[in-house]
C-alpha cells in the first residue's frame, strides 16, 4: 500500500510540470493503480473500463444496423446467420446495459466526483470501492467469456422459459450479472453513506450540488433493487444447473413471475441509469449559463421522488405478457406519476438559461442535445404508458427507439456532456472546443437520423429482435443504418477530441468554466487528498463574483 | 463491508490519528457511524436479496397448498427447532461479544465469539444430516425429484459421509494448528486456534445430534403417522424392511410393483419404491412438477441461508483474530458490532424460515 | 387535422385499420402525439430562443441571481398532471374494452411452436394461416408448446403474449377483408424473425368454404404428406422450396437415397427407415452440422405410421431439388 | 445525521488507555438484559412448535408468522440494538420492509389474478438422467 504516503503540502499556485504533486503523479507504478484505494483513480479505472465496454457494445450494435441493412429474407444473403443476429444484439444489450451504462455516471463520474463535491477526503469506504471496481472487471470477464464461448443469444432480460432451453452459457452471463449487480450495490451504499455521514461542517443537505442529489437517489436505487436481481439471477442458475422449477413451465413454474422479478429491478435500473444523467444536466445547464439553477428544491424532490415512484412501475413491461387485469390498470396509473418529475426538472433547466449567459461549448451543447432527445424519450413514453396503444407497440421498434432516445439520447449524451465538462478536473488538459462542437453536432443528428425512423417502423408493426423483415420495412431500416454510421463517427470524433487533448492538450486552469461546486476549488488535477483542510462551503450555484481572468485562462473568484 | 481497521498511520492533519482510525475520518464517531450506517444498507440489501425467495414461496404456497403440506412432513422439525434454538443462543453470544468488546474483555470477547462459531458450526452439522437424508431418499428439487413415499426404503447414506469430508479436513488443520500454537506456546495463536479447533469440532457435535434425533427418534413413531400431520412427527420416511405398509394401509403389498432405482452418481443406493400411480391421494403432488418445486424452494432458502452462515463463520473467524491482538476498545468496537448486526441478520432469516417450512400443517 | 398519421388506408406511418380496436388506438395515438407535439414545440422554441438571446457575446452580462417561481412550478406541475390522468383514463377504457370478450365469438385455437402456428377451428380444421371472417368477433385461445411467444396482428391492433403452461385469451373483429401480416414479438429462439404468418379475413361464404376444405385431408400421398408438414410443426425448422432458405433442421430438398453423416459419427442412408427413426426417436438421428440446433421432439404417438409414410412421400418427392447450401 | 461528528476535539488523544471509560457512541447492554431476551426468544420457539401441534387451519400461518415477528423484533430492537441506534438505520431498515411488501404485494396480487388461467401439470413422466429403472415385479 505504498499509496498512502504521507502527502506533500500543496503549493497554491504551483506552475512547474512534471514536478506537480496530483493524484495522477503522487505515486506511480502498476500496483500503485491496482491497489490503490483513491476515489479519483478507482474513478478513473471505471472510465477506462465503461468506455472499453462501450466500444464494444458499439461495434455490436453497429453489427447489428448493419445486418439490417437488407430485410433477409433470403437467409442465404444475409451477413448473419440468425443464431449470430441474436447473439450479437444480446451482448449488445448486456454489455450496454450492465457493464456500460449502469456504472458509467455512478461508478465513473460519481466516483471521481462525488468526494470532491462534497469537500471530502475520499468516500467512506475505500476498499469497498477498490472492490467494488473488481467486481465490475470480474462481471466483464464473465461477460467476455459469454461472448467467446458457444454464444448467449436470450436477450439481456434472460426471458424463461426460454433462458432455461436456451444452449447459450446462460449460468455465466448470469453469474456475471450477479457480479456486476454486487459491484453497483456497493458503489450504492458507500455513496449514501458517504453523502450522509461525511459531510464537512457547512455542508448541508440543500448545499449540495444537485449531482450529488441524484447520485444519492440514483444510491437508494441501487441499495433496494439490485438484490433482488441478484436473487433473480441466482434462482435463474439454480433453475438451469439443478431445475428447481420456480420459473420453469414444465414443473409448474410461472415465466410471468420471473418477469416481474426481473422487473423489480430492472424498471428501478432505468433511473439508475437516467438520474444521475439529470444530475449532469443539472451542473452543466447552470455552470454553462452562469446562473443559478433555476428551482433548486424542486429538481432535488423530484430525484428522489422518481428514485421512489420509480419502484412501483415495473409492470408496464408486462402489459401484454397476459398480468391479470387489476394489476395492469394500476401499473399503467403508476407510470403516469413518474413522468411528471421528470417533466419539472425538463421545464427547470430551461429556465435556467433565462436571463443567464449562455456558454455554448461543448458540455453546453450536449446537455442542450440532452434535453431535446430526452425530451422525445420522455414524451414518446406516453404512447406506451397508455394501455390501448401499448397493446399495438408493445414489443415493436417503438420501443426500441423510446428507450434509445431515453437511455443513449438521455444517459449516453449527459455522460459525454459531463465527461467533457469535467475532462479538465480529471487530466488537467484542455480539449479543443472546435472538434468538440463539431462531434456534438454529429452525434445529435446522427442520432435523430436512426432513431426517428424506428418509431415510424414501430407504428408501422415491426417487432423487435427481427433477423429478418418484411420488406416493406426497408427503406426505414437502411435510414436508421445510415444514421447509426454517423452516430458512430459523431462518437469517434468525440473520443479523438479527448485523446488529443491527451498529449496535446493545453494545460486546463482550476476552473475553466467559472463553476461554483467544490470541484472547482480544488487543484487541477485534484491532489491526493483533495483538500488540505476542510474547504469553505457556500452555495454551490451562487455565481456572483466568479468572473473570467484572462491571465489564467480560467474563471476565478473575486472578493466581494 | 467493516470499518477499515486501516494500518496506513500516516497524517499531517491538525490531529493525531491513531491507527485504528482511517485517514479520511475526523473522528472515531465518524467512522463508527459511517461503518455501521453501510452495514445496515447492506442488511436492507439482505433482507431485499431473501425477499425474492419468500415471494416464490409465498406464491406457490398459495397456489398449491397441498404441496407444502405434503412436503413439510418430510422435514424434521425437530431439527428445525434445535437449530432455531442454536442460532439463537449464538446470537446471545454474539451480542455478549460486542458488549464485551465495549469493555475491552478480551478473554469474555474470545470465548463469545468461539461459542458463536460453534453454535454455527453445530447448526450446519445438523443441517447436513438433513440435507444427505433427504438426498438418500430422492428428495432433491424440481427435474431430480424421485421420491417414493413412505414406502420401504433403504438408505444408504454416503451422502453425509461426503457432506463431512471438508469439516473433517478443516478440524485436522484446526488440530495442527493447535499443535503449533502448542509448540510455539504463542499466546496469540492458542488464542486464535482454540476457538476454532473448537468450532470445527461442534460441527461433528451437530451431525452427532442430528443422526441422533433423525434416525433414534424418530424411528419408533413414525409408523403411526399419516400423511396431513395428523400426527406430531410427520417426517414419516425412512426406515428399515420391517415397515413397509405400515404408514400405508391404503396399499396391498403384494400388487405392488417394486422399482429399483440406481441413480448413478454416487455409490449406489439401492432404493426400494412403488410406482407413483400405485400411491392414491398424493399421486398428484409427489411428482416433480409438484412436490419437486416445493424441495426447489426448500434447498434455494436453506442453502442461501447456510451460505450466509459460512460466510458469518469466516468473519467471525477475522474477528477472532482482530480480537486476540486486543484491537478493540470502547473507541473502536465497529467491526464487532457490525458483524454481530450480520449474524443476528441471519438468525432473524432463519427465524421465518423455521415456521414456514417446517411448521406447515 | 387530428389523424395526421394513423388512417384507414394503408398509409406510410400506420398499417391499416383492419379491426374495430384500430380507430380507438389510432385516435388515442393521434391524441398523444399532439399533446406531445403541443409540449415539445414550445421546449424547443424556448431553448433556442434562450440560446441565441442570452448567448455569451461581448458587451452583453446576464443576471447571475438563481430564479424560482413558485407559481410556475406549480402550473408545469398540475397541468400534466391532468393531461397524464386523462391519457391514463383513455388507455385504460380502450384496454378493457379489448379484455371484455364478446359473448358470441368464433373460436380458435391457437397453438404456438418454435417457430411454427397453428390454428385449429370449431369444425376441426387445422392450418398455419389464420383464417377469419369478417365482421364476427373472433375469440384466440392461446397455449404455447415450448417458450414464450406473442400475437400481434399490427392491422388489427391486437397483441398478446402466449405464455407456456397457461392460456391467455384475446379477441377483437376484422372489419377489412384482406391479408395482414401476422407476427411473434416475444422473442423465442433461433428463428424468432421466420415466425411469422397471414391472417387471412374473408368474407363469411368463402371463410366457410376454407375451413371445409381445411378440415380434410388430402387423398394424394404426397399432397397429404405436405398437409401433415404444414400442421405438424414440421415447416417450423425444415423447409422445403427451393429458394434455398434454410432452417435449424435440415432441409428436406435432395440427398433422397444418398448416405448423409451423422453428427454421432457414421454413416446413415437418407431413406424411408432413417425418416421414420428420425420422426420417431430424433435423439441420436441429427445429421452432422445439426448438433446445435435445439432438439427435435419425438413425434412418438403423434403421427399414424400412415401418416409418416406420406410425409417420406412428400420428402421423396423433393428429391429432385438441389440442396441448398447450409 | 452526522451534527455530532463536526467537534473536532473530539477526546480520542491516547486510544490504547481506554479501559472502561465509554465515549458518546458505545452503549454496552446489561447482561440481563442479554439473557432474558434470550430466553424470551426461547419461550416463543417453544410455542410456536406446540401451537403446530394444533390444527388451526388457515390461522396457523399467521399465528406463527405473528409469533415468527415478535421473535424478530426482539432480535432487532435488542440484539442489533435498534431501540439505541439512531433513527436513521431504524428508518431505513424498516423502510426496506415496505418495498419488499410492495414486491410481493403486486406479484402476489398478479398472480392471484391470472390463476384460473393456469394449466398445471399433473402428470409429467418422470424423466431422470442417469437414472436406470428396473422393474422387478413382486
Amino acid at each position: 500500500m505504498s499509496v498512502v504516503t504521507s502527502p506533500v503540502t500543496m503549493p497554491d499556485k504551483s506552475q512547474d510540470l512534471g514536478k506537480e504533486d496530483n493524484y495522477l503523479t503522487h505515486t506511480s507504478g502498476f500496483l500503485s493503480w491496482a491497489l490503490t484505494l483513491d476515489h479519483k483513480r478507482i474513478g478513473l479505472m471505471y472510465l477506462a473500463g465503461v468506455l472499453t465496454a462501450f466500444t464494444a457494445g458499439g461495434i455490436l450494435a453497429l453489427m447489428i444496423r448493419l445486418h439490417l441493412w437488407n430485410p433477409n429474407i433470403d437467409k442465404s444473403q444475409a451477413w448473419l446467420t440468425n443464431q449470430q443476429y441474436n447473439q450479437v444484439f444480446t451482448l449488445h444489450g448486456a454489455i450496454m446495459v450492465f457493464l456500460f451504462i449502469i456504472p458509467s455516471v455512478p461508478a465513473a463520474l460519481g466516483n471521481f466526483l462525488l468526494p470532491i463535491m462534497l469537500g471530502t477526503k475520499d468516500v467512506a469506504f475505500p476498499r469497498l470501492n477498490l472492490g467494488s471496481f473488481y467486481l465490475w472487471i470480474c462481471g466483464a470477464i464473465f461477460f467476455l467469456f459469454s461472448l467467446f464461448a458457444t454464444g448467449l443469444d436470450t436477450g439481456w432480460t434472460f426471458y424463461t422459459p426460454y433462458s432455461i432451453e436456451s444452449q447459450g452459457p446462460v449460468v455465466a452471463a448470469t453469474m456475471g450479472v450477479f457480479v456486476l449487480g454486487f459491484s453497483s450495490i456497493f458503489t450504492g451504499l458507500n455513496f449514501i453513506v458517504t453523502i450522509n455521514t461525511m459531510r464537512p461542517p457547512g455542508m448541508t443537505w440543500f448545499r449540495m450540488p444537485l449531482f450529488l442529489w441524484a447520485t444519492y437517489s440514483t444510491s437508494i436505487i441501487q441499495v433496494l433493487a439490485t438484490p433482488v436481481l441478484g436473487i433473480t439471477v441466482l434462482l435463474l442458475a439454480a433453475e438451469r444447473i439443478l431445475g428447481i422449477g420456480i420459473f420453469d413451465p414444465k414443473l409448474n413454474g410461472d415465466p410471468v413471475t420471473f418477469q416481474h422479478f426481473f422487473w423489480f429491478y430492472s424498471h428501478p435500473a432505468v433511473y439508475i441509469m437516467i438520474l444521475p444523467a439529470m444530475g449532469i444536466i443539472s451542473e452543466l445547464m447552470s455552470v454553462h449559463s452562469h446562473k443559478g439553477i433555476f428551482g433548486y428544491r424542486m429538481i432535488a424532490y423530484s430525484s428522489v421522488a422518481i428514485a421512489l415512484f420509480g419502484f412501483l412501475v415495473w409492470g408496464h413491461h408486462m402489459f401484454t405478457s397476459g398480468m391479470a387485469d387489476v394489476t395492469t390498470i394500476v401499473f399503467s396509473a403508476l407510470t403516469f406519476t413518474v413522468s411528471i418529475p421528470s417533466a419539472i426538472k425538463v421545464f427547470n433547466w430551461i429556465g435556467t438559461m433565462y436571463q443567464g449567459t449562455v456558454v455554448l461549448n461543448t458540455p453546453m451543447l450536449y446537455a442542450l442535445a440532452f434535453i431535446f432527445l430526452f425530451t422525445i424519450g420522455g414524451l414518446t413514453g406516453l404512447f406506451l404508458g397508455a394501455l390501448s396503444t401499448d397493446m399495438h407497440l408493445h414489443d415493436t421498434y417503438f420501443v426500441v427507439a423510446h428507450f434509445h432516445y431515453v437511455m443513449m439520447g438521455g444517459t449516453l449524451v449527459a455522460f459525454l456532456g459531463g465527461l467533457f465538462h469535467w475532462w479538465p478536473k480529471m487530466t488537467g488538459k484542455m480539449f479543443n472546443d472546435f472538434a468538440g462542437i463539431v462531434s456534438a453536432a454529429i452525434v445529435f443528428v446522427g442520432f435523430n437520423l436512426t432513431f426517428l425512423p424506428q418509431f415510424v417502423l414501430g407504428t408501422r408493426g415491426m417487432p423487435r429482435r427481427y433477423a429478418s423483415y418484411v420488406e416493406e420495412f426497408q427503406q426505414l431500416h437502411q435510414l436508421s443504418t445510415i444514421g447509426a454510421m454517423m452516430l458512430g463517427c459523431g462518437l469517434l470524433v468525440a473520443g479523438l477530441t479527448l485523446l488529443h487533448s491527451l498529449f496535446y492538450g493545453k494545460k486546463a486552469p482550476m476552473n475553466p468554466w467559472g463553476g461554483a461546486t467544490l470541484e472547482w476549488e480544488c487543484q487541477t488535477p485534484p491532489p491526493h487528498d483533495n483538500f488540505s483542510s476542510p474547504p469553505t462551503v457556500g452555495d454551490p450555484y451562487d455565481f456572483s463574483g466568479i468572473e473570467y481572468d484572462p491571465k489564467s485562462g480560467g474563471y476565478i473568484k473575486k472578493k466581494k | 463491508m467493516t470499518v477499515h481497521d486501516t494500518a496506513t498511520a500516516h497524517h499531517d492533519d491538525h490531529h493525531e490519528h491513531p491507527s485504528w482510525l482511517a485517514h479520511h475520518f475526523d473522528d472515531a464517531e465518524q467512522q463508527f457511524d459511517s461503518g455501521k450506517l453501510g452495514m445496515w444498507l447492506f442488511l436492507v440489501t439482505e433482507v431485499l436479496f431473501f425477499s425474492g425467495m419468500f415471494c416464490a414461496y409465498a406464491l406457490y404456497r398459495n397456489r398449491n397448498p397441498e404441496v407444502f403440506e405434503f412436503c413439510s412432513q418430510f422435514l424434521n422439525e425437530k431439527l428445525g427447532a434445535i437449530n432455531t434454538g442454536v442460532l439463537l443462543f449464538s446470537s446471545l453470544t454474539m451480542a455478549w461479544a460486542v458488549r464485551a468488546s465495549q469493555l475491552k474483555q478480551t478473554k469474555i470477547l474470545i470465548g463469545m465469539l468461539g461459542a458463536t462459531l460453534g453454535c454455527a458450526a453445530i447448526f450446519l452439522g445438523v443441517k447436513a444430516v438433513e440435507y444427505s437424508h433427504k438426498w438418500g431418499l430422492g428428495l432433491l428439487p424440481g427435474k431430480f425429484y424421485r421420491s417414493q413415499l413412505e414406502n420401504p426404503v433403504h438408505v444408504d447414506n454416503n451422502y453425509l459421509y461426503n457432506l463431512c469430508i471438508v469439516p473433517m479436513v478443516m478440524l485436522i488443520a484446526c488440530a495442527l494448528y493447535y499443535v503449533y500454537a502448542l509448540v510455539t506456546a504463542s499466546k496469540f495463536h492458542l488464542r486464535v486456534a482454540g476457538p476454532m479447533v473448537v468450532a470445527a469440532a461442534c460441527f461433528f457435535g451437530g451431525v452427532g445430534l442430528g443422526n441422533y434425533l433423525e434416525s433414534g427418534e424418530g424411528h419408533s413413531e413414525h409408523a403411526s403417522s399419516g400423511h396431513h400431520g395428523s400426527s406430531e412427527h410427520g417426517h414419516a420416511e425412512h426406515a428399515d424392511g420391517a415397515h413397509d405398509s405400515a404408514g400405508h394401509g391404503t396399499e396391498e403389498p403384494a400388487k405392488a410393483k417394486l422399482s429399483l432405482v440406481s441413480v448413478d452418481n454416487s455409490p449406489i443406493h439401492d432404493v426400494l419404491v412403488t410406482p407413483a400411480e400405485s400411491v392414491t391421494p398424493q399421486s398428484n403432488v409427489n411428482q416433480s412438477a409438484m412436490a419437486g418445486l416445493f424441495f426447489g424452494i426448500y434447498y434455494c432458502m436453506t442453502g442461501v441461508h447456510a451460505v450466509h452462515i459460512l460466510g458469518g463463520m469466516l468473519v467471525i473467524t477475522w474477528l477472532i483474530v482482530k480480537a486476540s491482538r486486543e484491537e478493540f476498545h470502547s473507541e473502536y468496537f465497529g467491526p464487532v458490532d457490525n458483524v454481530g448486526l450480520y449474524w443476528h441478520l441471519v438468525d432473524f432469516i432463519w427465524i421465518y424460515l423455521f415456521p414456514l417450512l417446517y411448521l406447515i400443517t | 387535422m387530428l389523424p395526421i398519421f394513423a388512417d384507414v388506408h394503408d398509409t406510410f406511418w400506420f398499417p391499416k385499420q383492419a379491426s374495430t380496436f384500430a380507430p380507438q388506438v389510432d385516435f388515442l395515438y393521434d391524441v398523444i402525439l399532439w399533446i406531445s407535439i403541443i409540449f415539445f414545440i414550445p421546449i424547443v422554441i424556448a431553448m433556442v430562443y434562450f440560446m441565441v438571446k442570452y448567448r455569451q457575446r461581448p458587451g452583453y452580462k446576464g443576471s447571475t441571481e438563481a430564479l424560482h417561481n413558485t407559481f410556475l412550478e406549480v402550473t408545469w406541475s398540475v397541468v400534466p398532471t391532468f393531461v397524464v390522468v386523462w391519457i391514463f383514463w383513455e388507455g385504460m377504457v380502450g384496454y378493457l374494452r379489448m379484455q371484455t370478450l364478446p359473448s358470441d365469438t368464433e373460436d380458435v385455437k391457437v397453438t404456438a411452436k418454435k417457430w411454427v402456428w397453428s390454428f385449429k377451428y370449431k369444425n376441426g380444421a387445422e392450418s398455419d394461416k389464420l383464417y377469419l371472417q369478417v365482421g364476427r368477433d373472433a375469440k384466440m385461445i392461446m397455449r404455447s408448446d415450448d417458450v414464450l411467444h406473442s400475437f400481434f396482428v399490427p392491422a388489427f391492433r391486437a397483441k398478446r403474449d402466449i405464455v407456456p403452461g397457461r392460456y391467455n385469451y384475446m379477441w377483437f373483429q376484422p372489419t377489412v377483408e384482406g391479408t395482414f401480416d401476422l407476427f411473434c414479438t416475444e422473442y423465442c429462439g433461433d428463428n424468432h424473425s421466420g415466425m411469422i404468418t397471414k391472417a387471412i379475413v374473408q368474407s363469411e361464404e368463402e371463410y366457410n368454404k376454407t375451413l371445409a376444405l381445411l378440415a380434410k385431408e388430402p387423398d394424394d400421398i404426397v399432397e397429404r404428406g405436405k398437409w401433415l408438414y404444414e400442421r405438424k410443426a414440421c415447416k417450423g425448422c425444415h423447409y422445403a422450396g427451393t429458394e434455398g432458405a434454410q432452417g435449424p433442421g435440415p432441409s428436406y430438398n435432395g440427398s433422397w437415397g444418398k448416405p448423409v453423416p451423422l453428427a454421432g459419427g457414421g454413416e446413415v442412408v437418407f431413406d424411408e427407415n432413417y425418416v421414420s427413426n428420425a420422426i420417431l426417436n430424433p435423439q441420436g438421428q441429427y445429421r452432422k452440422g445439426y448438433e446445435t440446433a435445439s432438439a427435435m421432439p419425438s413425434y412418438k404417438g403423434q403421427l399414424k405410421l400412415e401418416q409418416i409414410e406420406a410425409i417420406t412421400a412428400y420428402i421423396q418427392s423433393l428429391q429432385s431439388a438441389e440442396p441448398p447450401k447450409k | 445525521m452526522s451534527a455530532p461528528s463536526t467537534h473536532a476535539d473530539h477526546a480520542h488523544g491516547n486510544g490504547n488507555e481506554h479501559g472502561h471509560g465509554h465515549s458518546g457512541f458505545s452503549h454496552p447492554m446489561p447482561i440481563w438484559m442479554l439473557l432474558s431476551v434470550f430466553f424470551a426468544l426461547l419461550v416463543l420457539t417453544v410455542a410456536t412448535v406446540y401451537q403446530s401441534t394444533f390444527d388451526l387451519g388457515n390461522m396457523e400461518i399467521w399465528l406463527s408468522l405473528t409469533i415468527a415477528t415478535i421473535k424478530a423484533g426482539l432480535v432487532i430492537a435488542f440484539f442489533m440494538h435498534l431501540v439505541w441506534d439512531k433513527p436513521l438505520n431504524a428508518i431505513i431498515i424498516l423502510g426496506s420492509l415496505i418495498f419488499v411488501a410492495l414486491f410481493l404485494g403486486f406479484t402476489m396480487m398478479d398472480a392471484e389474478g391470472y390463476r384460473d388461467n393456469l394449466i398445471m401439470t399433473s402428470t409429467l413422466e418422470q424423466s431422470q438422467p442417469g437414472a436406470t429403472v428396473v422393474e422387478v415385479s413382486k
